[in-house]
């Protein structure tokens, strides 16, 4: 099926998002959308699939134009939206998931969950996953969540598939078998429009790219006429270098243990350390249980046993405000959960964990507070209109570094970061990496969370991987380290 | 080997997470189980077959108000006009039938006006973007005060309605030995179990109190699933409110009043969450059995009215506390 | 200091009805006990062109009082007040005082203050004339259940100690139980009552309203002798169909049209009566004539 | 060139952001006005000094609680049990003072009591994991049940309450021609405004409200403060029963039933989300107003009481819509 879209336009208020954007997606290709945070491609999607309507332009459908009243007439067609948030629902079963608001009915009008489940098994088969289908899909992991997602727009006989950053909490097996079913799809005549911040990705994977700056398409291209440097450029207007900065490592003395740390369930019997000035770098496969580990470490979560020191001494955290006390910071996984409060401005969101530095008298310092944010603001190059603007309006990008100068407002000595660059973009992932640079040339112990391998082994000093709540090994991060040996360790495989 | 090793480890979590969440959905049934053993322990004529028919009526109104409650609080929303419409309707009803409409005409006339009286409710939260609960507030005045001027606040009772066989029978009869307003109340139970559970508007109502936004995104029809479920309770309420008026011959117009209260603590204690998205009817079943049985039991035991009030709490907050699961 | 500075004391003068503005602040309007009484009022002020303004309290002594503040503010030539409850209504009839506009009372009085008249009937009196009817009907040392109103009402209290007083070593009381002088809850109290206790023989009803709940709720039991309170129009009725043996009656809307008579005669000068009885009557069923 | 405009362009949306925030909190002061006009058109003597001032006496039991509650909704939470802790506190002060215990130390007293019912609240919820809805529901029945188990359903009154200065100066009293329960609702208006807006305490109680999980990554102790909030609720609430008792020189056992829906409407007509994490006090503060107006007005201009609640829940419903912005 071929899309067109010719001249759209879209503005939120004063806002404007698109501007007379072309869009054009050929039969049975992967064609790639790119762009910074903000740039416009999910809106672009939304007004594909009449989420949103356009203020000007027009959408071709094999040539004819069409106008969908909603995502279900979208699906009609033969269009399919793998959505960047995910739109699935925490309380329902995986079934219930999978078939909401096209739940096949029996004769008598009431759903029919038995053939339904016959059908998820059979898209379960060809996906090779399996999850209980009566599990409530909230209690799956993101990745697994992003997989049931993939089912679902599977089962629609999608003609168009648009993916808006699946693999974002993807690991590289589950990316490696999205990637087969992708090409298996195409070659029976499905398109695909596949929008990551990951160029690896994007050059083994799509046909053409279309690239998106500040409302405007700037470029399209075949793959192969084209490289990652280039588009690199076009995207973010200017060359920005090498992708990861080159590192400089001044290690001091330790200033976080952990010993035999234990949950009830997700790990077991974690020890291991971090030094001033050092990048840790934690590896392993979705549900491996870092995150978990780390929420225990701060206080989020308990801990069944095991003890966390602190330049030696032992310290109890029973919850995040002692661990705050004790000089860590903790970028969550997930930024607008449990990172943000996203209605708040970005001033409010920073001082959060400062508020009590920020007192007089007992009274909040209005004076000190907006230096205090400024400061932050123009350090970490956070893009906005002021520290007035509410976060929830900032790009993805924008959003992550408020999360740091929180951290880094707080005075962190120690900074625990989970998944810090998920869903940010080239430009400013690059700014995330100088920053934690920055901070580790002055002292600061980062203990960095991530799925995406290249960055795990560029930026890290040293890599702990785990693998079903066990920590296999941690491996000196040198020129000889691959990207399989990280992966042998988180499959179960042998210690190096 | 690995792989394989992982599935076993997960479907063994998996059938420990079912277990106790079977486990936690019998929650209520097992505070209901409790009670009953307590209160039979302190007056053996509890489990009468007689006074559990009359517990059962004594349920029914609280009950039909509290499955069309459910329906809401599924959606995260609350509807305190429950008791203002179950009043405004009765009122109607009864005039109807005073002034000379046939009985079951005269009802239904009065259901669909729950009915309306619900849309109204729905299109303000909807269409208006008004909270459930402040909307609902506004109405419950408002409906109670239309109540007060078309009663002028005085009961309409009449003749007619003491004579007729149907209007009698809806409160008062039996059918195979088991009262009306019970079988009525069964009846309604069936009906909105498989419009929550087997059909494609549950599924639409529990979407929607789990995750508005993403309803929307997947395509549902979200103002206009919300409306009908406001309808739903409008209908529910006025419902009650035949049966109530059956029950006592005569329409009050403070009838109702604080009943949105005790639908409320049916559905919570039946463990749906205020949050939205989680719960099922059949708990509320339970919930309200539960508050009845304390109100009955009570009264059996022949606990004095103010402890009455102080039991009843305690209760609720046990309930509440054991499953502790649900927040917000 | 205690009293307002800005207000002004009125001198007492003759007025014809005609140019009369009377205030009126009803407990409530959610019983046709109470609607009776703004009949009453309306009727005879009508009859004569008085100007009547007319609140409902909604049962609550805060709102009560606020209207009757209201009340004063709008220069009322005279209060006719049927308190929520006797003691909050205290500092209102004080505050009427200062602004000199004469108060009565319908109904319940009030404990402070000075009131021109008391327009009620008396409930403990009535309290009595139910039991004395219940042991005539029903004999010596019979079981019987009794519904109390609103906690803390004073009509609760007065018929209940009246009631109990009479019935003391006549009647066994075996169960008391409130319904908030409500027939929703008259109806499920009973029920439960009749469970609790099969064997009762009479039931007394400290307003009809609650009386007419258990009406329904005992109807498999008809012999059981329901006396209720109030004599409203659904009580009477339901005395004459013999569902009820009795009722107390009191004359609410008489009690209205004896307030607004006390008016129109202080403002001509004549002398009130600070104790108006409304009467009390017995209305019985047939079979206990 | 390029840099100068955007930056441009950015303070002015800036400036307008500011300006239609503001006139969005101006809102409810709009309405307020509106409805002032319109009294005042309809009777005259709305204006005097002598009304403005009983206005705002009324007006200050609600406003008091009102208070409370803005930090308890701003949280998210709902504390439905206001009334019920300010009947059981008056009823217990009434108790001290009328057995001998100086008025003053009586009246501490049981502000202090407040405090701790709203601790227990607090905590039931925080600790215990409860909804604030069916927490407070549950403390409401216990409350009230408590107060007519102490009273034994009998309002408390004493001559000392009668003599008492101190007693009847809290809320019959003058201070610079000022109603003394005016002063006291302006006091406790400022200490709470400050306590919200120049506070970290209120930095937090916002937070929460906004995003409770994030809230708590960011080193707030949430269940500590959520606790204080709903202690608020329960000082608030026995400070308006303080002055009620001294108003109505006794205490009844069934003082403040429904108060909590007036309280509720008050925050809410002022333009604090039922969703928590946005809203002021000031908003509140005029929300009181607003119903205030409307009570004293309807009575003023003379609308029959049954038309009273329905003018009442369609401006609730037209001032809700108005401010549209809030949802949840
Ligand atoms: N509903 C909305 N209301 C107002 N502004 C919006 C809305 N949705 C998106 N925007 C704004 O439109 C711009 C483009 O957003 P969009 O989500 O399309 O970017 P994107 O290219 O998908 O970015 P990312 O890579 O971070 O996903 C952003 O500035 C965003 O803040
Ligand atoms: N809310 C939840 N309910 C049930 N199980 C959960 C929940 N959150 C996580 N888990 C489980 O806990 C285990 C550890 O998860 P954790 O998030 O720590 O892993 P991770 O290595 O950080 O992986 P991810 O990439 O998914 O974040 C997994 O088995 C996961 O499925
Ligand atoms: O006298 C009245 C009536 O009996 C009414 O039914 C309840 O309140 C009392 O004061
Ligand atoms: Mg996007
Ligand atoms: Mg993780």
């Amino acid at each position: 099926m071929k899309v067109d879209m010719i001249g759209i336009s879209k503005s939120f208020g004063k806002n404007h998002v698109l501007r007379d954007v072309d869009f054009h997606l050929k039969d049975a290709e992967v064609h790639a959308l790119m762009g910074e945070n903000g740039a416009g491609k999910s809106t672009l999607m939304n007004i594909m699939t009449g989420l949103l309507s356009a203020n000007d332009g027009d959408i071709l459908v094999d040539g004819q134009q069409v106008h969908f009243n909603g995502p279900k007439e979208a699906e009609e067609a033969g269009i399919s939206f793998i959505h960047q948030e995910m739109n699935n629902f925490g309380e329902m079963s995986v079934l219930e998931n999978l078939f909401l608001n096209k739940e096949i009915k029996n004769k008598f009008g009431l759903v029919d969950d038995y053939t339904m489940r016959q059908q998820a098994n059979r898209i379960f088969k060809t996906l090779h996953i399996n999850y209980d289908l009566d599990r409530p899909i909230g209690e799956l992991s993101i990745g697994s969540q992003q997989m049931i997602e993939i089912s679902k727009a599977m089962m629609t006989d999608a003609k168009v598939i648009i993916m808006d950053e699946p693999t974002a909490a993807l690991t590289s097996s589950e990316i490696r078998s999205l990637f087969e079913i992708v090409r298996h799809l195409k070659k029976q005549g499905v398109s695909f429009i596949y929008i990551s911040h990951r160029i690896e990705e994007i050059m083994q994977i799509a046909d053409r790219i279309t690239v998106m700056r500040d409302g405007h398409t700037v470029d399209e291209s075949f793959i192969s006429d084209t490289s990652v440097e280039q588009i690199v450029t076009k995207m973010v207007g200017r060359d920005i270098g090498d992708f990861f900065p080159t590192r400089q490592v001044h290690v001091g003395k330790t200033v976080l243990s952990v010993s035999n740390l234990n949950s009830k369930n997700t790990f077991h019997d974690i020890s291991f350390s971090v030094q001033e000035g050092e990048i840790l770098g934690f590896s392993g496969l979705m549900g491996s249980g870092r995150t978990e580990i780390m929420r225990a470490i701060f206080g989020v979560d308990a801990k069944t046993s095991g003890d966390v020191s602190i330049d030696g001494k032992i310290v109890q955290i029973k919850e995040p405000s002692q661990a705050i006390k004790q000089g860590i910071g903790f970028v969550t996984e997930n930024r607008k959960d449990e990172g943000l409060i996203l209605d708040f401005s970005v001033a409010e969101n920073i001082i959060l964990p400062s508020l009590n530095d920020l007192v007089k008298h007992h009274i909040l310092d209005e004076k000190t507070k907006v230096d205090f944010v400024d400061l932050l603001i123009q350090r970490l190059t956070v893009k906005t209109d002021g520290q007035n603007i509410s976060v929830g309006s900032l790009s993805g990008g924008n959003q992550q570094k408020t999360v740091l100068a929180k951290w880094i407002g707080a005075g962190s000595k120690i900074l625990i970061l989970d998944e810090p660059t998920r869903g940010v973009d080239v430009g400013a992932k690059r700014e995330i990496y100088n920053l934690m640079n920055e901070l580790t040339d002055r002292g600061v112990a980062i203990i960095m969370v991530s799925s995406d391998l290249p960055e795990v082994l560029a930026m890290s000093d040293r890599i702990a991987v785990m693998y079903e709540g066990t920590l296999m090994a941690i491996v000196d991060s040198d020129d000889k380290l691959t990207e399989a040996d990280i992966m042998t360790l988180a499959t179960g495989g042998k210690k190096l | 080997m690995t792989r394989a090793k992982v599935e076993q480890k997960s479907s063994e979590s998996v059938n420990q997470k079912k277990f106790f969440s079977q486990l936690a959905g019998l929650g209520p049934v097992l505070a209901l189980v409790v009670l009953v053993i307590i209160t039979t322990m302190m007056n053996s004529s509890f489990l009468d077959v007689n006074n559990l028919l009359n517990l059962l009526r004594q349920v029914s109104i609280n009950g039909l108000i509290a499955f069309g409650m459910t329906f809401v609080i599924l959606t995260g929303g609350i509807d305190l006009s429950v008791g203002a419409m179950l009043a405004l309707t009765s009122a109607l009803t009864a005039m109807m039938i005073t002034s000379g409409v046939p009985t079951l005409l005269a009802m239904l006339i009065g259901i669909l006006i729950g009915g309306v009286l619900g849309g109204i409710n729905g299109l303000i939260i909807t269409k208006g973007g008004a909270a459930p609960f402040i909307a609902s507030l506004a109405t419950m005045t408002i409906f109670r005060g239309a109540t007060y001027v078309f009663t002028d606040g005085n009961p309409i009772t009449g003749k007619v309605m003491n004579d007729s066989f149907a209007f009698q029978f809806i409160g008062r009869g039996y059918f195979f030995g088991i009262p009306v307003p019970v079988i009525i109340m069964i009846v309604a139970f069936i009906i909105l179990y498989i419009l929550l559970h087997k059909m494609t508007f549950g599924r639409k109502t529990y979407a929607l109190g789990g995750n508005e936004k993403a309803a929307f995104v997947s395509g549902i029809k979200v103002k206009m699933t919300k409306t009908w479920i406001y309808v739903i309770s409008g209908i529910m309420s006025s419902a009650a409110g035949m049966v109530l008026i059956s029950r006592l011959s005569s329409a009050q117009p403070d009838a109702g009043t604080g009943f949105e209260m005790d639908a409320i603590a049916a559905v919570v204690l039946g463990g749906t969450s205020l949050a939205g998205g989680r719960g099922r009817i059949f708990g509320t079943f339970i919930g309200a059995l539960i508050i009845g049985t304390l109100n009955n039991g009570m009264n059996l035991i022949g606990i004095s009215s103010f402890y009455q009030q102080i039991v009843k709490g305690i209760v609720i907050i046990i309930a509440v506390l054991l499953d502790r699961r649900k927040s917000a | 200091s205690i009293t307002n500075p800005f207000q002004v004391n009125r001198l007492q003068e003759r007025k014809k009805p005609g140019d009369l503005k009377i205030g009126v602040s009803l407990s409530t309007l959610n019983n046709p006990f109470f609607i009776s009484i703004k009949d009453g009022v309306n009727e005879a002020a009508k009859k004569e062109g008085t100007d009547v303004q007319l609140y409902d309290g909604q049962n609550s002594t805060n709102k009560q009082n606020n209207d009757v503040e209201d009340l004063i503010q709008k220069k009322v030539d005279v209060l006719i007040i049927n308190p929520v409850d006797s003691s909050a209504i205290t500092p209102e009839v004080k505050s009427a005082n200062e602004a000199g506009i004469p108060v009565i009372t319908i109904d319940r009085s009030s404990e402070g203050g000075k009131v021109l008249s008391l327009v009620a009937s008396d409930s403990r009196e009535g309290g009595k004339m139910a039991a004395t009817f219940m042991i005539d009907a029903l004999g010596q040392n019979a079981k019987i259940a009794q519904l109390q109103g609103t906690p803390g009402a004073s009509a609760t209290r007065e018929r209940g100690a009246g009631f109990d007083e009479t019935a003391e070593g006549h009647l066994n009381i075996v169960t008391k139980q409130t319904a908030n002088f409500d027939r929703t809850q008259g109806l499920n109290t009973s029920e439960n009552i009749a469970q609790a206790h099969p064997d009762i023989k009479g039931l007394f009803s400290q307003n009809d309203e609650m009386a007419l709940g258990a009406v329904q709720a005992l109807k498999s039991q008809e012999d059981i002798v329901i006396v209720g309170f109030d004599g409203s129009e659904d009580g009477i009725n339901a005395v004459r169909r013999g569902q009820m043996a009795a009722t107390v009656a009191q004359k609410p809307k008489e009690m209205g049209k004896l307030a607004v008579q006390a008016t129109y005669d202080y403002f001509q000068g004549k002398k009130v009566s600070p104790n108006i009885k409304s009467p009390l009557e017995l209305v019985v069923a047939d079979k206990y004539k």
